[in-house]
């Protein structure tokens, strides 16, 4: 029974003598012992059987032991007296003829689930079925659950008569696992149900669910996605939460963000290395925000990166993006750079982020915290370390919504407390807790990109129109430089990312609608390009939308078309993607 | 499922810990702006892909993060070592196995 | 040839079957080909009849190292389907799902293209989104597709558990009716059998071992078994192959080889009329006509030639069936294998000529190759003929990996790459 | 329902030593609807045997009646569906390796209206002639948007059981393992491994399929010291539980390594509580799969026994020569009267022996080789059993459709064993 010696490529030998397979000796690590090596007579097996165990167990370092101090001498179980008898010889008949011919005779079965005969099996060989590979496939020989364990052998044996060749001349077809059937759950084991991915929450998860938040699935996050009052739909509860940011403030826990904490010397020349854009200048205690690409020159990833001291930065990810540019960073220094003296981190789950975002921001900063929050030294884009109720954070002052807006960075274990005070201090300005849906609206008003929304790895930089982000004259080629350069990618007409308006301000395209210039044609219709992004925008009273066209970013003002799957084709304008606030002067207030 | 020995936790342990990085010894073009699109195309995408002896990057994603190289035999798939990023002797064997292969490289 | 029927069917059964003919012709090959093509799976098999269906070149062959259909044609999970999100792409695939349409008839070869249905899950809102673009996409170019809400695939899947309360709740799918599965092995010998009447030597048990290369142009191949047989043209179809065949002619290719592994349940009561693939729990199922639940994995991280893969593959690709499908715990996987997929960076196929005159290559379709048979056959076999490259296949060249125009087609690809 | 072919006997009487049933503790059980009895230690197969049970399924493609005609796990026939509620509905058990318990529910796989009166066995009987291999490749072409409808009758008879329709709640268990040694199959050989390895200190695995320790020797009637192979059974499993209880040793029953992989990564499928009830109780686990990474490995997996193809040799009462000895010796049943043996090897002449000494008649053993004067023939002559040699049974014969084998063709062979000659006729109802 040699089913699992073949699993990792052994295959069987036939052996005439004994009328059966044995193992090859592919696998070193591995033995056949009794009948399974052709061994029938019952001493024989214990005696051989014996040997075969303790060669195991000094080959897998057990070799010190003297087998013999652990036996009993009197009663030696494995030298036992069997009464044998001497075996005549077997025959090599596999199958039993007919008077008549086979195709003639009364069915003779040789797979008895899938009801394969031998008739079926010469009729296959004699239609020109002659691999036995060929046979299996063609009459089901050893297709059921028992895997031709009874069937295989008389299966060949017909085969070879037939095509006059020997046994091992035909061959087998190759063993599988699993040896017999396995029952799926046991396979899974407790990997199903809530166990079958990790789920990730952030520190305030319980706060979410206390406010009645709805989840996301991002990555393994469970993010909050809208928090609905009673009987909000989903656009109600997103339109709310958008006005109060930009007329109140709102809060957002970002702390799926990942973040990864660089050190070392050589920190600035990395980053330039990895990041599209220049990190040489960058001060302590500013903030930037950067374009990752693959050596393709496609965006992969963006994030803000801020700069604690001369030799210590702290880089933000996007959610779903965190492990693989923390591996990313791992293989360039590893690889490529190890002579960079940089060391990195992550800490996404040591922190907590907590984002208060709206004009009346400050106010409610103002209360939690005694550092200067004056905007003249307290800057657009600046951090500054601070005790906020008493906790340790970092405040960045960056903005994904174009509203004055802060990121208080917090230990994760104090998050709680700090997400209450906020909660509290934040009544009197109506302070509303915004999720995922509420952060689409904004930054989309705002025109900023979510890589893997609005981007899907064949996007460059270029593309986005964020040339702005990329460094020519950075004296080492960063990662993408080259590829972004490539005669394809510098194409005019290449896809880039635009706004789109509706004709109908209330009309909100589906994300994902395809793009034409021409109406009416037939199809197949050449399609331009595609909504990637699309809300109502409650603050600017119509809907918005982001898309990418080819050779957009020169056809602005012009018509594009939208035949959508109700029959109906809309008609939009290409404009630019900063729908609100266009001077970015809200954000620096 | 691989048994991997890890060269640097020195300890043999199962694949799951482990995240192959593709193929190993490719050298990234020291200048890359100075490539032409061919050049810069072989190094991006064009890989050995053999059928036998191969020399592959690893990270142990689970355990030391760290990258080190296996060479291995793909068809059989037995490891026959493991060693670290800097160790230099089988950059040398590569070379001299391509040098006697390419004799077509430059058409491409 | 005579033709398969009912009635032929009824006729050898009084006669007790005893004179059917070879299905094709086992023939030594001769010293000269007009056309060879290396590989006898589906791929290479359709090429050669397409050659001689379509374009007259009949003196031609197909050479196998192996048996004819005994690489990935053997070990796939059978799905056919065109919704690809790119034009290239999906014009190809489109192209290829017409001919599919008519296989059985065309071939005389019942082939059993079962047009059952192809639902492609969403997950997360991202998942929707592209799945919005995708079949949009789909439509505009005239291909049948549909999106639909869980209440909708609940009407098509019952026992799928569509509920919200899963770890990745479904929340939509896209749905082409056009999609479906066939019968492998007989796709392969369907085209072997039309091949080899139209006058196609096919050579199985006979491996090449290299190219017989003058000036930059390919002049023959050699063989194992018959030495040297020369041809003006050759034609590479060998998936799983591809890097090691490449590499006899001094080239190397965009192309890593994964294993790619499947697996069957024991054969149960129809329960599944349809096939289910969701990209983001990983896994993707249909049921056969003999009732083996048909379930197919993520590729491997690795290269590997094994024909078998990494366990732990298996173990997620059976939690993400039991995720979509709780009540199938108690069902028991029969057999698993692995094939080898040849993968490209941007999750197409490579068809191409190459930079050695007169030798083209079709390859790196990666997990998507078998429902592209006929139609990859098809667009080969013409630009073999011709001397240039199809329409649809011209997208698909060398070049793209040097000019950067790949086309991306991870997401629809099924399988992450 | 009477246990018919079960041999009263107790573990005492010196044929029925090694027998590993409990007569006293009666289990009940239902198959196909109605109520059977059989004993502790029996599967579902031996309890059907004993029961007289000869039909337990119907073939695939022709709906031909299909009795037991294995003992393990290569059983290709009896073929059930398990469980009495629909969550715990397993499909295609092998009656074979299930152990019955109190209150099990089983049933037939095929066969429509019943088991029994199967309208697919006339079907087939008339038109199997019709449908040989691949014959859907060569039909249901035309016309073209036919197919749809054609498909749709052919996966009608897809399928041996069904699935449940209701998600398990039972809680299922993965646990990763490292053995110096792994031993597959507790035989004579795996046992005597398991011992060698042990003795000298390594970490061992042994793991088997069945229910208890001893492969083959579970129904072997040899003697070992001149004592039944239990007692020697017995005995090394208490010096391999006392290395148990040091933690040196994992044994693991009812336990199948089921794949192997690269590096010596084997998996096995422990089921801990199929053989005790329908569905585990709360907390507790159904089944459990080992990953095992061993140094080394060793297969002691014993041998299967490959059936003689001959005409008709799918009639109910055709059985392994094997699997006639081990429900004999194992499990006290005999299934059937008269026996009719055939066989290339000395094999053969054991089971026949053991038919001979559970008190019923054997016809004659047809052995197709020339004439020879071995141990055991000597053995079965001694006991009045007819020896027929260069022969064999071309053909096995039944009275009505749906009824067992009756009676068996037998002819003699040439010497290449590729032609048959001469008639002659026996009856039996078991072969």
């Amino acid at each position: 029974m040699l089913h699992l010696s073949c699993h990792t490529g052994g295959r069987p030998i036939w052996s005439d003598a004994l009328c059966a397979f044995l193992a090859d000796d592919f696998n070193k690590e591995m033995q056949c012992v009794g009948a399974a090596n052709g061994q029938y007579a019952l001493d024989k097996i214990i005696e051989e059987s014996v040997i075969a165990g303790i060669n195991a167990a000094k080959l897998s370092g057990n070799e010190n032991h003297d087998f013999s101090s652990n036996v009993n001498k009197e009663l030696d179980i494995l030298k036992p007296k069997v009464e044998t008898y001497l075996a005549s010889k077997a025959q090599a008949i596999f199958h039993i003829p007919h008077a008549k011919a086979t195709f003639m005779a009364p069915k003779q079965f040789v797979d008895f689930q899938l009801d394969v005969t031998a008739a079926g099996i010469e009729l296959a060989v004699a239609e020109g079925f002659e691999s036995i590979e060929h046979v299996k496939r063609y009459t089901a020989l050893g297709f059921g659950t028992d895997q031709g364990k009874i069937s295989n052998i008389n299966g060949m044996a017909i085969v070879a008569k037939k095509l006059k060749q020997s046994i091992a001349e035909t061959g087998t077809t190759i063993f599988r696992p699993n040896y017999t059937p396995v029952t799926f759950d046991a396979i899974a084991g407790r990997n199903v149900n809530s166990f079958f991915d990790v789920e990730r929450y952030t520190p305030l998860h319980r706060e979410h669910i206390k406010l009645g938040a709805l989840f996301e699935d991002v990555g393994q996050w469970k993010r909050p996605w809208y928090y609905p009052d009673d009987n909000e739909t989903m656009n109600e509860a997103v339109a709310r939460e958008c006005l109060a940011v930009r007329s109140g403030v709102g809060l957002l826990d970002a702390s799926t963000l990942g973040k990864i904490d660089i050190q070392g010397k050589d920190a600035r020349e990395f980053l330039n290395r990895v990041y599209t854009n220049a990190w040489s200048k960058l001060p302590v205690g500013r903030c930037r925000y950067g374009l990752m690409c693959g050596e393709d020159g496609m965006v992969f990833d963006d994030g803000v990166t801020a700069c604690l001291a001369e030799n210590h930065f702290i880089m933000t990810t996007t959610t779903g993006g965190a492990a693989h540019v923390y591996q990313w960073l791992e293989i360039w220094h590893q690889t490529e750079w190890p002579e960079l003296d940089v060391y990195f981190t992550t800490v996404t789950d040591q922190w907590a982020t907590m984002t208060i975002s709206g004009p009346k921001a400050r106010f409610l900063l103002a209360k939690m915290t005694d550092i200067d929050l004056n905007p003249e030294s307290f800057k657009f884009m600046d951090w500054r370390e601070a005790d906020v109720v008493g906790v340790p954070s970092r405040i960045f002052r960056i903005s994904f919504t174009g509203e004055q807006s802060y990121e208080i960075n917090v230990p994760a274990n104090y998050a709680v407390v700090v997400w209450e005070k906020l909660l509290e201090y934040g009544q009197e300005f109506e302070l509303t807790p915004y999720g995922t849906g509420t952060m689409h609206v904004l930054r989309a008003e705002k025109g900023f990109i979510i890589v893997g929304q609005d981007t899907d790895g064949s996007v460059t930089p270029a593309d986005l129109n964020m040339g702005w982000a990329v460094a020519k004259n950075k004296p080492f080629s960063f990662i993408g430089q080259r590829g972004m350069n490539r005669e394809d990618c510098l194409r005019e007409d290449r896809k880039q990312l635009v706004g789109l308006k509706t004709k109908h301000p209330n009309q909100v395209l589906p994300e994902g609608a395809q793009i034409i210039l021409q109406p009416n044609q037939p199809i197949p219709m050449k399609m331009v390009g595609h909504v990637t992004s699309s809300y109502f925008s409650a603050a600017l009273g119509h809907s918005i939308a982001m898309a990418v066209v080819k050779n957009g970013i020169n056809k602005l003002g012009d018509s594009v078309y939208l035949p959508l799957d109700n029959g109906e084709t809309v008609e939009a304008n290409i404009c630019s993607p900063i729908f609100y606030d266009p001077e970015g002067a809200k954000q620096n207030v | 499922m691989f048994l991997i020995h890890c060269p640097i936790c020195n300890e043999p342990r199962s694949e799951d810990e482990f995240h192959c990085a593709g193929e190993g010894h490719i050298q990234r073009p020291l200048d890359p702006m100075a490539t032409s699109d061919k050049e810069w195309g072989d190094y991006l995408f064009f890989r050995s892909n053999p059928r036998g002896t191969y020399r592959e990057l690893w990270q142990h994603t689970i355990g030391c993060r760290k990258y080190f190289y296996i060479k291995r035999n793909t068809e059989t798939y037995q490891i026959y070592k493991t060693y670290k990023l800097d160790d230099k002797s089988e950059r040398v064997a590569l070379d001299k196995e391509h040098s006697n292969k390419n004799k077509f490289g430059d058409l491409l | 040839m005579k033709k398969y029927s009912a009635f032929s069917l009824f006729k050898h059964g009084l006669n007790h079957h005893q004179d059917w003919q070879r299905v094709w012709r086992n023939p030594t090959p001769k010293k000269h080909y007009d056309i060879i093509i290396v590989g006898g799976g589906g791929h290479g098999l359709a090429t050669a009849y397409y050659l001689a269906k379509e374009f007259g070149i009949t003196n031609v062959a197909v050479i196998e190292k192996g048996y004819l259909g005994g690489g990935n044609t053997a070990r796939n999970t059978t799905i056919v389907r065109s919704n690809y999100l790119w034009d290239e792409s999906s014009h190809l695939y489109e192209h290829s799902l017409k001919l599919w349409e008519s296989l059985s008839q065309e071939l005389n070869y019942n082939v059993m293209f079962s047009q059952r249905g192809v639902l492609n899950l969403g997950h997360t809102l991202q998942d929707m989104r592209d799945i919005q673009r995708r079949v949009n996409a789909n439509r505009l170019n005239g291909i049948d597709g549909e999106i639909l809400d869980p209440q909708q695939i609940k009407e098509i899947v019952p026992y799928m558990d569509c509920s919200a309360n899963r770890r990745y709740p479904v929340l939509g799918a896209s749905w082409q009716p056009r999609g479906g599965v066939a019968r492998h092995d007989a796709v392969a010998w369907g085209f072997a059998r039309g091949a080899s009447e139209l006058g196609v030597d096919l050579i199985q048990q006979c491996q090449v071992t290299g190219f017989e290369i003058k000036n930059g142009m390919v002049t023959g191949v050699k063989t194992d078994s018959y030495g040297l047989i020369s041809a003006a043209k050759v034609g590479c179809v060998v998936a799983g192959n591809s890097g090691v065949v490449a590499s006899m002619a001094g080239l190397r290719l965009p192309i890593e080889s994964h294993p790619l592994q499947a697996f069957v349940s024991e054969p149960i009561k129809p329960i599944l009329d349809t096939v289910v693939m969701s990209n983001h729990v990983h896994g993707y199922i249909s049921q056969s006509d003999k009732g083996d639940l048909v379930i197919g994995s993520g590729i491997d991280h690795y290269n590997g030639y094994g024909q078998r893969g990494s366990y732990p593959i298996i173990e997620h690709a059976v939690a993400a069936i039991l995720e979509l499908f709780p009540n199938f715990s108690r069902v028991r996987m029969n057999r698993q294998w692995g094939g080898i997929v040849d993968t490209c960076p941007d999750a197409c196929p490579i068809i191409s000529k190459t930079p050695i005159k007169n030798l083209y290559f079709n390859c790196g379709w990666g997990t998507g190759g078998f429902k592209a048979t006929p139609g990859s056959g098809h667009v080969f076999a013409a630009s073999l003929a011709k001397d240039e490259m199809h329409e649809l296949a011209k997208p698909f060249s060398l070049d793209r990996f040097y000019h950067g125009s790949l086309i991306d087609e991870h997401g629809a690809a099924g399988v992450a790459h | 329902m009477k246990q018919i072919n079960r041999v009263r006997q107790n573990r005492s009487s010196k044929d029925f030593a090694c027998s590993r049933i409990d007569f006293s503790q009666p289990i009940h059980f239902s198959f196909n609807g109605k109520e059977y009895t059989g004993v502790l230690g029996d599967t579902i197969a031996s309890a059907l045997l004993a029961n007289g049970i000869d039909v337990v399924g119907r073939s695939f493609k022709y709906g031909r009646p299909r009795g037991i005609v294995t003992a393990g796990s290569d059983e290709p026939n009896a073929i059930l569906q398990l469980g009495n509620c629909e969550a715990t509905q397993v499909p295609n058990v092998r009656a074979t390796q299930q152990l019955i318990f109190e209150g099990l529910e089983c049933h037939s796989t095929s066969g429509w209206p019943s088991t029994r009166f199967h309208l697919m066995g006339i079907f087939g009987a008339l038109f199997a002639r019709f449908l040989p291999p691949g014959f859907y490749y060569k039909t249901f072409m035309a016309p073209a948007k036919w197919w749809k409808y054609y498909e749709k009758w052919i996966r009608k008879g897809a399928g041996l059981g069904r699935s449940p329709n209701r998600a398990d709640e039972d809680i299922y268990e993965v646990i990763n393992q490292h053995a110096d040694v792994l031993i597959v199959g507790a035989g004579a050989a795996g046992l005597s491994a398991a011992l060698g390895a042990s003795r000298m200190g390594a970490r061992v695995i042994l793991a088997d399929e069945q229910n208890e320790f001893g492969g083959s020797l579970l129904s072997s009637n040899i003697k070992i010291n001149d004592r039944c192979t239990r007692d020697w059974i017995d005995a090394v499993v208490a010096e391999l539980i006392n290395y148990e209880s040091q933690g040196q040793l994992l044994l693991l029953k009812h336990a199948t390594v089921n794949g192997y992989h690269d590096h010596n990564f084997l998996t096995i499928h422990e089921r801990c509580t199929d053989h005790l009830k329908d569905k585990a109780a709360q907390n507790e686990v159904r089944q459990r799969y080992h990953r095992v990474r061993a140094k080394q490995v060793i297969l002691a997996t014993g041998a299967l026994e490959r059936p003689l193809v001959f005409a008709n040799n799918d009639l109910p009462g055709c059985m392994l020569a094997s699997a006639i000895s081990t429900y004999i010796n194992r499990y006290q049943v005999i299934p059937g009267n008269t026996l009719v043996v055939m066989t290339a090897n000395d094999s053969g002449y054991i089971a026949a022996i053991d038919w001979h000494n559970a008190g019923r008649r054997v016809a004659a053993v047809v052995d197709t080789r020339k004439s020879h004067a071995s141990e055991l023939s000597k053995q079965v002559k001694a006991l009045g059993i007819t020896i027929i040699y260069q022969s064999a049974v071309i053909e096995a014969r039944r009275k009505r459709l749906n009824s067992r084998v009756c009676s068996a063709v037998i002819m003699s062979m040439d010497s290449t064993g590729d032609a048959v000659k001469g008639v002659k006729k026996l009856f039996c109802v078991t072969l």
